[in-house]
């Protein structure tokens, strides 16, 4: 395993960020999916969409050009490229739900076999609420889940979700430190594995079945 | 021709116990504080919220959360403020949990006559609880009913004397789909301009929609 | 009968444009409710909408001002005032549909006795089709229909539409050269009279039961 | 990066016989007229065509219909255009009239995934046969449901190179509800501008839902 959490999740957030071709709509989720921008290969131009209500998504602003008016779907202060746009919310969600964005990257409290998904609500404990997430990841034409392959030593990947579904049948692809999987009619697939882990250490942390993909690669990142 | 200006007085008038209000705004980005302001001071209780998220405690609507005026909210997201969970818990707040593409639909029914919308949001989740499914060529979807307020509260950025509203940026979210939604509509205006000074194509809500324009003294 | 159709439409439309106050949005439809525009009393402002995309709308552009992007909902060049706005399709008919519109201006092929209207097809002879005229007459909070009292000496009011309808039940009140109707819900009520007609005139050229109103007037016109 | 402007001869590729073909534009007002002349000139056959109306004979879309190039349109109206009632009667064309809004609400259902609307409108008329009635709250709404194309033909005023598009005035419309609901989407450009040009506010349809921008030769 690693140890070093800060470079577990820029090991995840640089894999993802190779998925993407130029021009392509992504939309990325508040806390770990958002280090995926800062890893978009040179070369690529990958458009991004807020949900809030903006294409061309820039970054922080440079200290002294901060505007109050324009902010993520997180509620901190970005930017917008020269190609971008502004939209309400309901004309953002249509983008969303009508399928034009092209992935969107999310989160899990639990994540499984069949690519459903589970990262709204801990009844009783903790409820932030779905948010945008539903429709994203219902929308969406590929859902990619970032998420640390454990959480204080328990499997975030499963055979199937406990808590309260965000949605069914969703997700395409995961991607966690140790590995990458891909959503299969047949089940999950084990496709990419980081080259300072194995697949025994692999399946000692995951609660999932899953067959190893023939084409096994060692991670990129 | 428009007398839409209203005075802070006026506008504490309008406010009652046990309202509707939509509020417009994305965690308190493009939401009318001033006018959260005077809800504030007048007080009035046991109103039901509608809007994207409870905001912050101390931005945004969440101030009225904080200040246990609000018991009901309709929104998709809480975790930003602390105040929503801790009374939810307690059982003096409740809180309807909307994925946020239906909420902006259903309350775009509302100010559009429509009777309502199927979604294929929430099918095998907690959401369909109590709803109507409906299966269309093989695939299921949710009936999702409009949601209409008394009072929707819009922050604009620039408004033009006629009530036409332009956003700025990402201020834009819920605010122009509320102002179709709701009996009466209240715009806090940050710049107030003359009529002719907007160009028509970049009008996102018409004046029309607008009942009445407030304009804080920090905006004068 | 008023045997000038000229003077017969202008009659209505003076008549149909005393209906409104200032700030009112107003959709009037193709054709005799055009006029409409021409008769609207000094000092009251009316808002037009056209359901093409347009609020604010202006008379004809003035020789040399003609701008080709500027069309009403027949396809004529207007103008736009300094208050006006222009939005898409979707937005214009959720504004109709919305009640957001006070008062829509309409013709028939029939109009009855329990506010139906027939406009919009004559089947096996002409069928211009139904345009937005089924969103406004259900979307409105007022419907008026204008129209001639009579066509080639057949009653245009009618105690049931033969054909088929617009909407059911939704017209608010029936302006004729001749007269002015209310539909209530005790049915078709004559409210004003134009001063060179008689009731006995009207009774004869109307082929719907109406009560005379207690309160009958004579007609501004 | 962008690389959206597409030649007249590879426009021409893009259609083919059969095609269910989108064009936005009102009574001809907003329609991509150059485009229309591409199709004519290949002359390909049995289209279906979405649209407000049928235009004119001899502008807008309608010309598509007097040169018998199409055997099916979906529109709210063709009163401006006797060779559509004309082919009707003859049999040879196939006329789906659909109340205005109920059409652009059902092109923006596809566009936005969702799986149908309830309207009121057309209920107790012709329109509502062989439609579900659904009632919610004792009032009754027609389910009406989306409607898609393989390609969709729109009329933009200013259109930068990453295809953002600005419509001006009234040739708004069915453009930017269309330009979501196709496979493909092809602006016509009446003007082309640098990237940046245009304020990020004022964009009506945003870049990435344009596949493809054609600049006829008057625009140059």
């Amino acid at each position: 395993m690693i140890e070093d959490l800060n470079l577990a999740k820029n090991i995840i957030a640089r894999r993802i960020a190779r998925e993407f071709k130029s021009n392509q709509l992504v939309n990325l989720g508040i806390g770990l999916p958002t280090l995926v921008a800062n890893h978009i290969p040179e070369g690529i131009n990958v458009i991004f969409q807020s949900e809030n209500g903006m294409i061309g998504m820039g970054p922080a602003p440079q200290p002294g050009e901060e505007n109050p008016d324009i902010t993520n779907a997180g509620g901190q202060l970005v930017s917008i490229l020269p190609y971008g746009s502004y939209f309400d919310s309901a004309t953002s969600f249509a983008l969303i739900r009508g399928k034009h964005v092209e992935y969107t990257v999310l989160g899990a409290l639990e994540v499984d076999q069949e690519g459903s998904l589970a990262s709204w609500i801990i009844p009783g404990k903790k409820v932030p609420g779905m948010g945008g997430a539903m429709d994203l990841v219902v929308g969406a034409k590929n859902v990619i889940i970032s998420t640390l392959h454990t959480e204080r030593g328990k499997p975030k990947i499963l055979k199937k979700c406990i808590l309260p579904l965000t949605a069914k049948h969703v997700v395409n692809m995961i991607v966690t430190e140790l590995a990458v999987f891909r959503v299969t009619p047949g089940g999950l697939a084990l496709i990419e594995i980081n080259k300072d882990s194995s697949i025994e250490e692999i399946k000692a942390n995951t609660a999932a079945d899953f067959i190893v993909s023939e084409q096994l690669k060692v991670m990129e990142v | 021709m428009f007398h839409k200006i209203i005075s802070r007085k006026d506008f504490a008038d309008l406010v009652k116990d046990d309202m509707t209000i939509m509020i417009g705004g994305f965690m308190a980005c493009g939401t009318p504080e001033t006018l959260i302001d005077v809800i504030l001071e007048k007080g009035v209780k046991n109103l039901t919220i509608i809007s994207n998220d409870t905001g912050f405690v101390d931005k945004g609507l969440g101030r009225l959360v904080a200040a246990k005026q609000v018991s009901r909210v309709i929104v998709s997201h809480i975790g930003t403020n602390p105040e929503t969970g801790k009374q939810m818990v307690e059982g003096t707040l409740k809180v309807d949990l909307v994925p946020q593409g239906t909420l902006v639909e259903r309350i775009r029914c509302a100010g559009a006559g429509l009777g309502g919308v199927l979604t294929p949001i929430g099918v095998g989740t907690m959401v369909e609880e109590g709803k109507q499914k409906i299966t269309v060529e093989g695939i299921d979807y949710l009936l999702e009913l409009p949601l209409r307020a008394e009072l929707a509260l819009i922050g604009g950025s620039i408004v033009d004397k006629a009530g036409n509203v332009v956003y700025n940026a990402t201020t834009r979210n819920f605010n122009p789909i509320m102002a179709m939604a709701a009996d009466t509509v209240v715009v806090e205006a940050s710049k107030l301009v003359e009529i002719g000074e907007i160009q028509a194509e970049l009008v996102m809500t018409p004046a029309p929609l607008i009942d009445h324009i407030f304009v804080p003294e920090k905006s004068r």
